[in-house]
Parts: structure tokens; C-alpha cells; sequence
């Protein structure tokens, strides 16, 4: 499963590092589909070469700068000594990996910000007393734009499609009806 | 040929100069002395002549971030001009140059996630929701840019701006100048958007991010943050005072002098004022980027 | 000359030795034989590159080649798969089966060669009448509610047909007495004084009548009941040849237009019902609980494909040309896969059917990837026509057209996803009261070799191939 | 002569008529009997120049076939079935004769868009053809019977021949050929398909073929 999945990767790779290799091949693909003339792609590639050298470049210094950054982080620490400890945890010695950073953590505060748009749901039970038996507290937020504009468009279509699909009653007069409907409205479109 | 590469060079060897110039200016606001000009280039020095130590639960990625982010800010800096001479620059380098600065901030981002501690994912989803704000505001700025001056190249936009010296441009230069100056405390943990100066976790941004950096790594944070803020003021400076052409001595001169100028205003801006709330500063990047919006509607019209 | 006599008369004389022939089990192998010698007949006529006629009703053109050649090779596929399937069904009597079988290669074969509008007619009527028997294999209320439909429809449909050839009659003798009323070749020189007014009304009304035999909606009410209730081997050749010889039909009238100068009139309605079967096609596709039904609803749509082609013309002809080719032999993987999958868990509702990859794994991966190819995925051969013609579509500019057939056409891939990959994958149910029989050979082999020949349509169009599509298109196009 | 014609065509209406505003089925069967003997006529005086042997031929084909095999066979299928009346029309006998008047405008109307063919001899062929046509379809869709159905694609194909005839001088051959072969499309294999309907189901009312459906 790695190998295919890393030869696509090293081919994405590859195609960002020398897109000018790559732009006239596909161009020729995309001029195929579109409507563009032979000339227009000509200057399309024309155009567009010396940029896409210039991107390719970037991408080749930029991988280079940190090879060389890495040399030298390496080169640092030569004979040094590189130890391996707990992360710091600032006086609290009672983490445990359940006490966990989540995904909705990280997503609080820009959740907290557009709050009027994210819909976040809370449900929280504080502890109560001095010896409180248990506490929850829960949040989440749901897709917005799946929950409040996506479901209900396509649910409302599909309700409307069942509407129509009562058009297929099984009665063959009717679709006769249809038949001869269309053609006389054919006629007064037409004729 | 060896003559391009010169702005490159003065960016990274000036580029630590710049923190210890807000310091001294804060410090003298203070009435103090403050730490020495150069106190970050003994800092960066001392920090390389440590080992390293990296905590059990990181991976790979935790000891690629301080790398990646500082080859992002230096390649990003190629294409910023210094005194209108750039190292390198094609039409649409400013989107590389803001990608680039948003690949570094994700690789900061993964490596503070990659600790584990929940502290430094706090910083991360900071850092993230600030950005939320930045990034646009500096587009639109691009925007404005590229629209006025007919380029998508960072060199030429800056320094072919017809902004400077008039008139009826001065309102949009005033607005521009504004919401990048905003950008630029936020993107370098300036107070009022951030203190670098505070050791309380639950108040910091970037600072907790780093928290378990140490070493050489901690030094390649420390100085990709003062390249990135040499670069930022750099863009201010020009953007104040466009320049092209001229002997390198001179222009150089002025140009050093109208950054140290940025940069005092900076420290003026710290001292002068207290850290913003948490909750507060998202409403100040916003109005940056209202702000922005609004120049960007102007320069439209 | 011969070998048209002989494409028409071997399938009927064998017609006739199956009929005598006693046997069950025996008679199903006369259709290979019928369907080895007609494509064998054709393959000859590819080789030498003749165009044989007889008289000037009957003739080959390079449009009635390639409906021909679909036909040929589809037969020959569904009778190696008919000899595996009426081995299973030898519970049911398969002599009028057989028999009409043949009588409908024969008719279809009359099809492509006919010049004349009447001969056409004729040969059209015929297939109805030799496919209704077909229909109600199953002898069952359900098979026959749905042949009576059949019957019903379509003879309504082929009557309005026959006025319409009438109507194009009068458009053609207006002017006077001519010679050779109704044939094609006299006619299109002719086209110019056609009478217009006639031409419109035997446009619509042989629109309508074919297009019911093609199956466009709104006239297509009568094809899921029909390819709902058939064995899949019946509604792989209704939806694979009988429709093509439908499609030919509107081709020759469209041909009448062209010559005529009526495009301007005769191309909206085609791209109308065109996009109105992709509509409904879609519309029902969509919470279709039958997977046989859903196949019908499949065809609606690729039907709607080719008229939509034929309607933009240009690119999006020879689209609907590589369309048509496509189409048959798709449907052909998915309605025999799907009449193997009937067999064996018996039923029909999609919901009821699971894990058919662990239960039969050669139909079940046919079945999957016979839907990929259905839907216009690449590598399949779909892609390249409905490619094309989308190509058509946006090289006039047509932006309506675009947004309304990617939007068919990404319902449809939806809906068809929804009910395939349900059935295909997931558990098989446990209860293991006398499933069906299991994949063979003679059942798995055809749709194997359609699906192989989709393939290679998608990667490669031999260049003699090629150039008998661009041929038939030209031909619609007017163009020499 | 053309009077001649001209009455037969309107007898060919009213037939129609007669069948949609009525519900015994024998009558109807008988009514379009009676249409098929007209039409089968027609010929005679629409091409009143040539009467070839042709022509006679075709004449004695039509009245022979639609006037006496046909209605036969429809006799002995309700005999079979032992069905006396339409009893259950989907609308009334009134809106029925309604929607024929209707239908019969329609027909003059769609004609007279239609430039007349110089060689026709009396200008109610085609909209009185039309109309049939319609009215047949009519029948078809409003019928419960399925018996009455087959009767109505009858009478659509009387239409469909009324109008050939036009052009029955011109094309010999053709009009003959379609109109029998759709014949026995229509009435034959119906026939069939209608024994084995009732066989099958009991009956012969269209309500029960409802089964397939979305």
C-alpha cells in the first residue's frame, strides 16, 4: 500500500519541483477539452513558462535551505549531548494521556469567535458541593453548512423528486395521456 | 552576479539587530538601561553551544518545525526588497512569499501540537485563530498593491508604489500603512496582540508554542522570528518610503535609518501600551482587516 | 447483394430449424449458430469494405455499417449468454423464445440496411412484435402487465410513426409525383422542395413515435416495466440493439432535415428530449428501490445522450455515434451481470441484495465496474463520448446545455452509486435458503468480454473504426 | 362524387362519437364496424379517375378485414369474457362526447396549419384523419376494458388509414402494408395478450395492470 501511495506522492513532488517539464503535457490534455485554437495554447505555454520556472526554482532553494539548515542543526550538535525527557508540564506532574489536547479544543476559540455562526452545542454538567461525584462537559460543533443549508436543500429535493416519481403510477392510460399531451404542445410549439 | 545576493546577506546577519532595538527603546521609555543592543546575537550564540533535549512523545515532526519555519522566512525573504535591490522576484511571488509565511506557521503549529501538552496547543489554536485575521488583511493589502501599481511581483509592488508623494493617495496609504503595521504586530507577537516578555502560559501565543524547544532548535525559532520581523519592517519601510535606484552606499543609509525608524515606533507602540486581552484582539485584527477591506474598496473604485 | 440476402435470411431459416428442433436443452445453440454466421457475414464485409445493396430500398451506408456491425456483435454476445441462461430456466419452454429471438436479429438487420422510410417502418414494427414474446419469458402477472404496457406504448408509438412517415410522404409528393417517394437517397437531393409545413409535422410525429421506441421521455414510461420484468439477456438487446435501430431511425430523419435546411427547427426538439430523458432519468434514479428498474431508468438517460448529441451535431455527433457503440456494450456488462445476480438471490429489490462480491464474485466485480463504465468514468469507453459531446456542447457555447447535462449526469452517477455500491459490497445475508445458481462460464464470459471491449474503446479507437464513425457522422451532417 | 366522400367522412366522426358517448360494448364494436365499411369506401370516390383493380382491392381488403374479421374476433373475445358494458369509464360519457367535440377543433385546427396537398380531392381528409386519430387515443385513455383499449387503437388506426389514402394513389404499396401489418400489431397479439390477461388475472380491466409501478 506504501509503494503506490508514495510514488503518486513522489510524482506530485516532482511535478511542483519542475512544473515547466510537465505544463506543455497536460496544457495539450486541458487544450483538448477546451476550446482554445492551436495558437492561443501556443502563447498560453508561452506566457506561462517563465513563471512556472521561477515556481519550480523556489521550490528547489526552498527544499535546499533546509537541507542546509538541517546540516548544520547536525553539525551543532556533534558531540553533544541530545537527551530525551517528558514534555514540560509546567509543575503538573499529573498528566495522563486521557487529559488530552483534542480537536475541539484547538477549535474552541475561533468556534467561541463565530459563535453566532457555528452553532456549537454545550452540554456541561458542573460538579456540585465539596465532594461532587462527577462532572461532564461536552461540546461540539456540528457542520454548518452541512446541517443547515446542504441536508435540508437535498432533502427538500428529494422530496420533491418522490413527488414526481408518482408520475410513474403504473396506469397506461395516463402515459398514453403523457404522450399525447407532449406531441400537441410540440404541435403549438412548433407548428 | 555576487552583488544580488547582498540584501539576503544584511537581512541575516541585521535581522537579530532589530528585537534588541525595540528592547533598548522600551528600556529607555522605562528609564532603564535594558539588555544590550546585541543581546539577541549572544542569546542565539549561547543557545547553539547547548545539546539538545527532546521529549519522549514528539516525533519527526516536532524536530522538523524550527527548520522549516525558518527556511520559510528566509526564502520568503528573497523576495522582499532592501533599499529597492531584491534577490530574487517574478510576477506572483507574493502569493509564494505569503504561502510561504503561513508553511512556517503550520510547521510551528504541528510541532506544538506534536508535545502533546496542552498548553502549547493552546498557543497553537491562538496562533491559528489570529492568523484567521492576518492572512486575509495582508491579501487584501497584495491586493490593493498589485491593483495600484499593475504588478504581481513583491519587489515591483513596493517599490513602484505611486502611493508616496501623493495627495489624493494619501488617505489609502494612511489605511494600507495602518492595517500592515497591525498585521506585522501580529505576526510577530508584538504587544498588543502578544508579549514576548511574559512567562505566564496561559496568557502567551508564541511564546508557549516553544516552550519545549531548547538548544539549537530554540535558537532557529528565536532567529526565523527576528527575520520575520525584519522583513515585515522592511515592507513597512518601503511601503512609507518607496526607493529605487540611487548608490547602494546612500540609499542604504536612508533605508537603514527609516527601519530603525519602524522599529522605534514599534517599541514606542509596546511601551505605550498594555497587552490587549485575549478577547479583545481578534476585534483589533478584524479592524485591521475592515480597515484593509475598505482601502482595497477605494483603490477599486 | 448476397450477403445482405444472407444477413436477413439466416437468422429466419434457422428461426425455422429451431422451431423443429425438440430439444430444450439443443435449441439455444442455434441462436451461436445464427449469431456466428451473421457476424461472421459482417466481419466479411469489414474485410472487403463493400457496400452491397439491393435495389435502392436496401442498402449499406456507412451509418446502417456501424448500427449493423453494434447489432452483430451484441447478438453474438447475448447468445452465448442465452445458451448459459436457458440452461438454467429448462423449467420454462424456450421454443417461441428461440424462435423470436431470431426473427429479431432479422428485423434489426432489415433496419440498418433500409433506405426507405416505409421499409424502416415496417422492420421497426417488426422488432416490436418479435421482441413481446421475448418479454413474457417469464410467463408470470408481472411480466405480462408489463408486456401488455409494452405492447400498448409502443404500438401507439409506432402508429404515430407510420403517420408521420405518412405526413413525410405528402411533404415529398407536394410538389407533384416523384420517383421514389420515401427513399432516402432520391429524396435528399430533392430535400430543398420538400413542403415545410408537412416536413415539420412528420418531424414531430416521427420524433414521437420512434422516440418512444427509443425510449425518451416523456414517451419512455413503458421501459422499466419492460427491462424491469424481462431476463436480462431480453433487456440487454431491447436496450443495446433495439434502441440503436430506434436511434438509426432518427438519424435518417435528421438526415431529411439537414438536406432540407430544417436544422434550425429539428435541433431544439432533439436537445429538448434530450435533456428532458437525462431529467427524468435522473428524477427517478434517485430512491429507485429495483436495480433492474434502475438499469431501465440508465438507458432513459443514455438515450437521452444521443438525441442530445444528434441535436448539438458538429463534434457531438460523432460523440453520439461512439455514444451509441458505448452504451450497448455497457448495458450489456450491467443487465447481464444483473440478470445473473436476479438469478441468484432472487429478488429484485435492490435493499435485499448484499455482498454480491462474496456470493458471485466474477458478477459482482462486473457489476461494479460495469456501473463505472455506465456512469462515464474513465477509463471506460463513456467517458471519451460523453466527453465529446460535452466537448460539442461547449464548442457552440451551449453553457445551458453543459450546466444542465453535468448536472444530470452527476445526479444519475450519485444515484446509480447509492444502489450499486450497496449491493456490491457489505455482508451477504445469512440465510442460505436455496440461493441461486453460481457464476459459470457461459454467464460470466460475455459480460467479460464487453466490459473488455468498453476498456478498449476508452483507450484506443482503431483507426478504421474511427473512420466509419466520422463517415456516419458526416452522413448526418450532410457533408460528402 | 365528393359529396359521396364527404358524407363518409363525417359518418367516420360521428362513429367516433357514437363510441365515446356510449357503453355497450357490442354497439361500439358495431360503430366502428360500420367506420371500416366507410372507410373502406372512401377510396372509391376520393379517387374517382382511377379506379383501378388496385384501388377495388383495397377497398374490398378494408371492409372485409375491419368490417367483419375484426369485429368478429372483438365479439368472440367478449363473449369469452363475458363482458356486456364499459362499466367503469376513468371520466363520465358526457365529458367523454366533451373532450371528442374538443378533440375534433383540434384536429381542423392543427390541419389548417398544414398547407392542403394539391391532389387531394376533398379538403376533410386530413382533419377528419387527425381527428380520428385523436379520438381513438381518447378511447384508449379513458377505457377501463381492456378490450375497449384494443377497440380505441382501432379506431386510431382507421385515422392513421383515413389519412394514407391520400396517398394511396401515389405510393401503391405502402399505405396497405402499414395499415395490415399494424393491424395485426394492434389486434392480433392484443387479442393474445388480452386471453392471456384473463387468464392470468381474472379479468380483463385495465385498474388490475397496476402492479408496476415506482
Amino acid at each position: 500500500m506504501i509503494v503506490p501511495m508514495g510514488s503518486m506522492a513522489g510524482m506530485c513532488l516532482v511535478m511542483g519541483l519542475v512544473p515547466v517539464r510537465f505544463f506543455p503535457v497536460l496544457g495539450r490534455a486541458a487544450a483538448a477539452a477546451a476550446p482554445l485554437s492551436h495558437m492561443d495554447f501556443q502563447t498560453v505555454i508561452e506566457n506561462s513558462g517563465p513563471f512556472l520556472s521561477n515556481v519550480g526554482l523556489l521550490s528547489c532553494i526552498f527544499l535546499l535551505v533546509v537541507a542546509l539548515l538541517f546540516l548544520i542543526r547536525r553539525a551543532v550538535l556533534l558531540g553533544k549531548e541530545v537527551a530525551q525527557s517528558s514534555t514540560w508540564r509546567c509543575g503538573y506532574s499529573g498528566v495522563t494521556p486521557r487529559a488530552q489536547y483534542t480537536a475541539s479544543s484547538f477549535a474552541q476559540f475561533p468556534v467561541f469567535l463565530f459563535r453566532s455562526l457555528a452553532d456549537r452545542r454545550v452540554e456541561s454538567h458542573k460538579p456540585k458541593g465539596y465532594f461532587p461525584a462527577g462532572a461532564r462537559f461536552r461540546s461540539s460543533a456540528p457542520d454548518l453548512v452541512l446541517n443547515r443549508i446542504v441536508s435540508p436543500l437535498v432533502e427538500q429535493s428529494l422530496a420533491w423528486v418522490s413527488t414526481l416519481r408518482r408520475l410513474q403510477h403504473g396506469k397506461v392510460q395516463l402515459y398514453l395521456c403523457y404522450m399525447f399531451v407532449f406531441i400537441v404542445a410540440l404541435f403549438f410549439w412548433k407548428l | 552576479m555576487l552583488t544580488t545576493f547582498i540584501p539576503l546577506g544584511v537581512t541575516l546577519v541585521a535581522a537579530p539587530l532589530l528585537p534588541g532595538l525595540i528592547n533598548k527603546t522600551k528600556a529607555a521609555f522605562a528609564g532603564r538601561q535594558g539588555p544590550p543592543l546585541f543581546q539577541l546575537y549572544f542569546d542565539l550564540l549561547k543557545l547553539l553551544k547547548k545539546g539538545a533535549v527532546y521529549s519522549r512523545v514528539t516525533t519527526w515532526i516536532f524536530r522538523a518545525g524550527p527548520i522549516v519555519s525558518l527556511a520559510s522566512v528566509i526564502v520568503a525573504a528573497l523576495f522582499v526588497p532592501l533599499a529597492g535591490h531584491t534577490v530574487f522576484s517574478f510576477s506572483g511571488d507574493v502569493i509564494a512569499f505569503a504561502y510561504l509565511l503561513g508553511l512556517g506557521r503550520f510547521f510551528t503549529v504541528l510541532a506544538a501540537l506534536d508535545t502533546g501538552s496542552s498548553f502549547e496547543g493552546m498557543g497553537a489554536s491562538r496562533e491559528v485563530t489570529f492568523s484567521i485575521f492576518a492572512e486575509p488583511t495582508l491579501f487584501i493589502i497584495f491586493v490593493i498593491l498589485a491593483r495600484v501599481t499593475d504588478s504581481l511581483s513583491l519587489s515591483r509592488m513596493l517599490t513602484q508604489v505611486p502611493l508616496f508623494g501623493m495627495p489624493s493617495m494619501a488617505g489609502l496609504l494612511a489605511l494600507i500603512v495602518f492595517s500592515l503595521f497591525v498585521v506585522c504586530l501580529a505576526e510577530n507577537s508584538r504587544i498588543p496582540v502578544d508579549d514576548p516578555a511574559t512567562h505566564l502560559e496561559l496568557t502567551m501565543i508564541h511564546e508557549v508554542m516553544v516552550l519545549d524547544h531548547g538548544g539549537p532548535d530554540l535558537a532557529f525559532i528565536l532567529y526565523g522570528a527576528s527575520i520575520k520581523l525584519f522583513v515585515m519592517i522592511a515592507i513597512l519601510a518601503h511601503l512609507v518610503f518607496p526607493m529605487q535606484g540611487g548608490s547602494p552606499v546612500q540609499t542604504g543609509l536612508v533605508f537603514g535609518s527609516l527601519m530603525a525608524l519602524v522599529t522605534i515606533v514599534i517599541g514606542i507602540v509596546e511601551s505605550a501600551m498594555a497587552r490587549l486581552r485575549m478577547i479583545r484582539v481578534p476585534r483589533l485584527l478584524m479592524a485591521a482587516c475592515m480597515i484593509a477591506f475598505f482601502a482595497m474598496i477605494i483603490s477599486l473604485r | 447483394m448476397t450477403v445482405l440476402v444472407l444477413l436477413i435470411l439466416i437468422p429466419v431459416v434457422v428461426a425455422g430449424v429451431s422451431f423443429a428442433i425438440r430439444s430444450d436443452a439443443w435449441r439455444p445453440w442455434t441462436l451461436v449458430v445464427a449469431a456466428v454466421l451473421h457476424t461472421s457475414l459482417v466481419a466479411s464485409l469489414w474485410f472487403s469494405n463493400a457496400w452491397p445493396s439491393i435495389g435502392t430500398w436496401l442498402s449499406l451506408d456507412p451509418a446502417g455499417k456501424v448500427v449493423l456491425s453494434l447489432i452483430s456483435a451484441l447478438f453474438l454476445a447475448a447468445s452465448v449468454y442465452a445458451v448459459g441462461y436457458l440452461h438454467r430456466r429448462l423449467e420454462r419452454p424456450n421454443r417461441t423464445f428461440v424462435t423470436a429471438l431470431l426473427f429479431f436479429l432479422s428485423a434489426t438487420s432489415v433496419v440498418a440496411f433500409s433506405q426507405h422510410f416505409g421499409l424502416l417502418w415496417v422492420a421497426l414494427e417488426a422488432t416490436t412484435l418479435a421482441s413481446a414474446p421475448l418479454l413474457y419469458f417469464n410467463h408470470n402477472p408481472r411480466s405480462l402487465e408489463a408486456t401488455w404496457k409494452y405492447l400498448l406504448i409502443c404500438s401507439v408509438g409506432i402508429a404515430l410513426a407510420l403517420l408521420g412517415t405518412f405526413f413525410l410522404a405528402v411533404a415529398d409528393t407536394f410538389q407533384g409525383p416523384v420517383d421514389g417517394a420515401l427513399l432516402l437517397p432520391a429524396m435528399l437531393p430533392r430535400a430543398g422542395s420538400l413542403s415545410v409545413p408537412w416536413l415539420h409535422a412528420a418531424f414531430i410525429f416521427l420524433l414521437v413515435g420512434y422516440g418512444t421506441k427509443m425510449g425518451l421521455a416523456p414517451m419512455h414510461t413503458w421501459k422499466p416495466d419492460a427491462y424491469g420484468e424481462a431476463p436480462g439477456l431480453v433487456g440487454f438487446l431491447l436496450s443495446g440493439v433495439l434502441t440503436s435501430c430506434a436511434f438509426l431511425a432518427l438519424v435518417r430523419l435528421t438526415q431529411v432535415c439537414q438536406a432540407a435546411g430544417q436544422m434550425d427547427f429539428a435541433r431544439p426538439l432533439l436537445i429538448l428530449l434530450g435533456l428532458l430523458s437525462m431529467g427524468v432519468a435522473a428524477v427517478f434514479m434517485l430512491g429507485q428501490t429495483d436495480y433492474k428498474r434502475m438499469l431501465a431508468y440508465s438507458s432513459v438517460e443514455h438515450m437521452g445522450i444521443l438525441t442530445l448529441g444528434l441535436g448539438l451535431g458538429g463534434l457531438a455527433t460523432y460523440g453520439a455515434w461512439l455514444h451509441m457503440l458505448n452504451n450497448g456494450l455497457a448495458k450489456g456488462v450491467l443487465f447481464l451481470t444483473a440478470g445473473n445476480i436476479h438469478r441468484h438471490y432472487r429478488t429484485k429489490t435492490a435493499s435485499e441484495v448484499k455482498g454480491v462480491l462474496h456470493r458471485l464474485p466474477l458478477s459482482g466485480a462486473l457489476f461494479m465496474a460495469g456501473f463505472i463504465a455506465i456512469t462515464g468514468s474513465p477509463p471506460f469507453g463513456l467517458f471519451m463520448s460523453e466527453f465529446t459531446i460535452l466537448r460539442g456542447a461547449i464548442g457552440n457555447g451551449r453553457w445551458g446545455i453543459v450546466a444542465g447535462y453535468l448536472g444530470c449526469l452527476a445526479v444519475i452517477f450519485i444515484g446509480m452509486a447509492r444502489i450499486v455500491v450497496l449491493m456490491v459490497f457489505g455482508e451477504p445475508p445469512n440465510d442460505e435458503t436455496a440461493p441461486g445458481p453460481k457464476d459459470s462460464f457461459l454467464t460470466t464470459c460475455t459480460p467479460f468480454v464487453l466490459l473488455a471491449a468498453v476498456l478498449v474503446l476508452g483507450l484506443y479507437i482503431p483507426p478504421w473504426l474511427d473512420h466509419s464513425l466520422q463517415a456516419a457522422a458526416h452522413l448526418v451532417e450532410g457533408l460528402p | 362524387m365528393e359529396h359521396f366522400a364527404q358524407l363518409l367522412l363525417i359518418s367516420v366522426i360521428l362513429a367516433n362519437l357514437f363510441v365515446l358517448g356510449s357503453h355497450p360494448l357490442g354497439a361500439c364494436i358495431r360503430a366502428v364496424a360500420l367506420q371500416g365499411i366507410a372507410l373502406g369506401l372512401l377510396p372509391l370516390c376520393l379517387h374517382p379517375d382511377e379506379r383501378s383493380i388496385h384501388l377495388f382491392i383495397i377497398a374490398l381488403g378494408m371492409i372485409g378485414l375491419k368490417g367483419c374479421v375484426i369485429p368478429g374476433l372483438l365479439f368472440r373475445a367478449i363473449r369469452d369474457a363475458a363482458i356486456r358494458k364499459e362499466q367503469e369509464p376513468l371520466i363520465g360519457f358526457n365529458t367523454g362526447l366533451l373532450l371528442g367535440a374538443v378533440l375534433v377543433g383540434l384536429g381542423f385546427g392543427i390541419a389548417g396549419k398544414l398547407p392542403l396537398p394539391p391532389y387531394t380531392e376533398s379538403s376533410m381528409v386530413v382533419p377528419v384523419a387527425l381527428s380520428t386519430v385523436m379520438m381513438g387515443l381518447l378511447v384508449i385513455v379513458t377505457r377501463a376494458k381492456i378490450l375497449s383499449q384494443a377497440l380505441g387503437y382501432l379506431i386510431l388506426e382507421n385515422g392513421i388509414y383515413t389519412f394514407g389514402l391520400i396517398l394511396a394513389a401515389g405510393l401503391p404499396g405502402l399505405i396497405e402494408m402499414g395499415v395490415l401489418l399494424d393491424i395485426f400489431a394492434g389486434v392480433f397479439i392484443m387479442g393474445t395478450v388480452i386471453e392471456h390477461i384473463h387468464r392470468e388475472f381474472g379479468s380483463i380491466s385495465a385498474h388490475k395492470l397496476v402492479n408496476l409501478k415506482e
